[in-house]
């Protein structure tokens, strides 16, 4: 399938009223989608108290990399709560792990505060630390990505 | 004067609350579930946050996850909304200790108020009628029917922390009586945790009428009328008016002043609902109180012109009542209707996409909705779509607005539950203002 | 799978329904989402006083035969204004013109009252009436088809 | 009572005409042109029917067309709305002759009032104020330049026939009144047909005012007080307040008084407007008057809470006013921002297709529209997409109310003037109130 396919297929999709459009043969696969309603729409994000993210594209931004990294051998380690992200377990102590760390399965990560508790998150496989995507300090929703590991085979 | 709020729902009133603060200069911070990343809440507040997975149990139920949520983000006062943490006294409590500002009575108000057996005392003893009852918890059969025999049957058996009509048997005869009382221990237990039982007199075809209570923290209180909410499936209300055609001027100072006196008598605060029965010889008896802003709020709003949510704020900030009980006044005729996403005869749940939406407007029609179009109606949570409500000076005015106001209503892609309120609109005893709590039963 | 087979799947889907589709097969898997809304709508139309013509559809139906028949040889004569039909000159007169008469350019088809004034509606080429869609006395809106008339050739 | 309408309009006026008559039970016949087969007042009326091509001369000014409509379709009565043939004497007597009830005043009353020249005469009879003018109309350049001597440069060249600033010049000396005078003569006969032009003194800075009333064929009339309209866009309102801030009670009565003078004194009968010019020296100026219902009416109904078109309806079905000059009152303060279809810098028309649309709902929000999400907004007719009109106790409130809802107005597709009602409500000088007629252009 090459740019002249794909561009008589698009060309025929604009006369129709088709919005999605996946095909798949024997020399590949083609899926589009055209503009359309809400996806579209503007998705607010977290506000942070100062100093703020930019609104709507960091996390954003965030989660189409996670996306990304998941297709090769680097899994995401995502906040399990609300609360405030601590790299080390007091402002004295250093970090639990720095980049390119090398970590093991149940070794500590981070910690998350929330309501006065230190819940500390940890890795659940043997890996190495290639992205620490969050600030020490900063707040952190359900699910937000924290980590990049690449995952030792 | 709080600088931003937390709402602690989702859906219509969450979107409720963030107008009334955007209309008070307060910022919002939404919380949502990974289910509600596309609702509307989420769009209109301020900020939002997301709180955990689509169960409610760890998002919207998550305490921990809230007042997280609020101290990461310097909120300094929780909104509450109705259902979920609403009339959860632990959460109250819990903010109370953080020092949040939780919009809403004490957390120990909501508890005397949340049991029952303790509200019903509470109101007997500050001489606020109440149906013959047990005058306390159960613990035993032989209790059970010694207090039936008195009160005479057929005799209710209600769930001191009941709700939604679980934990709740109709007895007819001394003969079923054991059994049912077992029974409604049983379900008390596993859906309240709390297996607490009384026994109050049947009360036939009652009406369900509520009076809305506004009571700052200086000791002001006043009553803004009623609200008719007889027309129920299941316990559960889907339409509701104010004024009640049942009651006149008389009876709606006297219910008012009932509710009035338990709202002073409790030292309650924020706003509040005293749920009464009306039986058929206009005679009015407590049933409880919801220490929470109620989903029926707009019809008291249309026809008092006070913005409740507003004086929700402005109590919870410590600012005093600017309204008197003189200067309250009823104009005109409300009515709510509840579009839900159900099928309109099996009442199963419709979730699914909206693919086409017209949203009725123009002259005395109000939406509070949660709804646009491409909008994906989760399956996790209430089903509630809109609130459509109207307003005209008479009644008959109000529900040919109704009327037509349904008529423009429509949603595509899921089914809903306007065309039973059509039904309902053209239905004679609606019409002639006869419904009592069977009317839906009678008329489905 | 190539875009011959895609544009004879979606002129199928055209005629239907259908908005998702998925297809696989031996030589590949063709999705397709078509847009919606807006089209879909219930379209009211005239309400005509008594005999009234069943709601909606009468009228659409009329519009779809409207369109087969062009596409063949025959050409649908349609009403220049809203008023009411008249197949005869007056209640006494014969009509214009009967099913299967042969007509020629500029003969009078039948008469649309409006505002008590009688407007002939002329036939702008010879042929052959091969249907009357409407009934003596019917109101009639702007561009309804009254005549299916057979082209000569 | 009539038993059925035809609505000779298309777009949200159409829609609440649709609104008025299903409420009070009255069969409503939607015309629409081919280009508005899937407008939404055709899916809303009783029934509709095609009455010819998009272009407006041959389907909505069709006359013709109407009146068959009407025949065939044996509708009683027509109301015209605003704009098309609501201000066309000619499609007024030819209802007339024809038997069919239009509703709005006599085509004789609709004669006089079109005749700017003519309505300042009989103004100026009654002892209404008018700005000093030349008291008839003007045929060559040395009248003109008399007149203009003797009532004193700046003068405003302005068309008998004329509307929406065309035929209309200003002067400011002697030297350029000649070419003025034959270049508004010029443009007066191309845009209206009628070439007669007069001149009257230019008032600077002015406020738009205008007074509704109210007027049955029983020979009552009240008037319900003042409109704000002086936010304009080359003579085209786009914001309109009531009451004004620059009016306080004893203007709007006195201002109200002069109204019902004029209406009075020419027998006017239903729904009229009175414009007035308001000076710096608070000073005020008869205008014209316009013989129909305003787009802007809904602000006077939420002040009020009288329902205009129904009010319309039931003067053109022979009722007396239920409504006493003493018994009308202006609660609280409404503003409405019309939301057009176009570039909020440029203003170019923006037709095309709707993609996403959320509309704002909530307390004290009216939404008057034609639109839903995957309309196709014809380039056709006028750009007006729905009217968004708010109500609160106080004029601070409205702004604020007016602010969330238009951040919560979200129309996707094409371009509109949302961003620009948001900048006007965050402007010093609006929310001081000081608006005269040029605030727009200094605004933009």
């Amino acid at each position: 399938m090459d740019i002249k396919d794909i561009k008589a297929i698009y060309k025929f999709l604009r006369e129709t009223d088709i919005v999605e459009f996946e095909v798949e043969g024997a020399d590949g696969k083609l899926r589009l989608k055209r503009g359309t309603a809400a996806g579209a729409l503007q998705q607010p994000v977290f506000e942070a108290p100062s100093p703020a993210p930019a609104p709507g594209s960091a996390q954003e931004i965030k989660k189409e990399e996670a996306e990304k990294v998941k297709a090769e051998n680097i899994k995401v380690v995502t906040s399990p709560m609300v609360g405030t992200f601590y790299r080390s377990p007091s402002p004295e102590a250093s970090s639990f792990v720095e980049l390119g760390s090398i970590v093991k399965s149940g070794q500590t990560l981070c910690i998350i505060e929330a309501m006065k508790l230190m819940n500390e998150v940890e890795c659940e496989f043997n890996g190495k630390v290639v992205q620490i995507l969050v600030d020490n300090g900063q707040p952190v929703e359900y699910g937000e990505p924290l980590f990049h590991v690449e995952v030792s085979r | 004067m709080f600088n931003k709020i937390l709402i602690a729902n989702r859906g219509e009133i969450a979107i409720r609350i963030i107008r009334a603060c955007k209309e008070m200069g307060i910022r919002t911070l939404a919380v949502y579930s990974e289910a509600d990343r596309e609702s509307l809440h989420t769009r209109l507040a301020d900020g939002a946050i997301c709180i955990g997975p689509a169960k409610s149990k760890d998002s919207y139920l998550n305490i921990t996850s809230l007042i997280s949520s609020m101290e990461v983000a310097d909120a300094e006062a929780v909104h509450p909304g109705y259902g979920f943490l609403a009339e959860n006294a632990g959460f109250a409590e819990a903010c109370e200790k953080c020092g949040i500002k939780f919009i809403g009575p004490t957390s120990a108000l909501m508890r005397l108020m949340g049991n029952k057996v303790q509200a019903k005392k509470t109101a007997e003893e500050l001489k606020i009628p109440v149906l013959p009852w047990s005058n306390r918890g159960l613990s035993d059969e032989k209790e059970a029917l010694e207090v039936s025999k008195k009160i005479g049957f057929p005799v209710l058996i209600k769930a001191a922390s009941g709700g939604g009509g679980r934990g709740m048997k109709l007895v007819h005869t001394q003969a079923s009586l054991a059994s049912a009382f077992n029974m409604a221990k049983m379900e008390a237990v596993s859906a309240f945790g709390d297996g607490e039982v009384f026994i109050e007199r049947f009360c036939e075809l009652p009406r369900h009428i509520e009076i809305q209570i506004v009571a700052d923290e200086h000791g002001n209180v006043v009553h803004l009328g009623e609200r008719e909410c007889s027309i129920q499936r299941r316990h559960q209300k889907i339409l509701e008016e104010s004024p009640s055609p049942q009651v006149d001027s008389r009876l709606r100072h006297r219910m008012g002043d009932a509710a009035v006196k338990l709202a002073r008598g409790i030292g309650y605060t924020n706003v509040g609902t005293v749920e009464f029965l009306l039986d058929k010889n206009k005679n009015f008896y407590f049933m409880e109180m919801n220490t929470r802003i109620q989903v029926e709020h707009p019809i008291t709003e249309f026809v008092t012109g006070v913005d409740l949510v507003k004086e929700q704020i402005n109590i919870a900030m410590g600012k005093k009542l600017a309204l008197k009980q003189k200067n309250v006044t009823m104009n005109g005729h409300s009515i709510e209707c509840r579009i839900n996403a159900e099928d309109p005869r099996t009442f199963v749940p419709s979730p699914g996409k909206i693919t086409e939406l017209i949203i009725p407007g123009g002259p005395g029609v109000r939406v509070d909705g949660s709804i646009y179009c491409g909008y994906i109606v989760p399956p996790y949570y209430d089903n509630l779509l809109a609130k459509l409500v109207v307003h005209a000076e008479t009644r008959a005015e109000a529900i040919a607005r109704m009327t037509r106001a349904l008529e423009e209503f429509h949603i595509g892609g899921i089914k809903t539950n306007i065309s039973l309120h059509l039904k309902i609109m053209k239905d004679h005893d609606f019409i002639a203002g006869k419904t009592d709590i069977d009317f839906l039963s009678r008329f489905t």
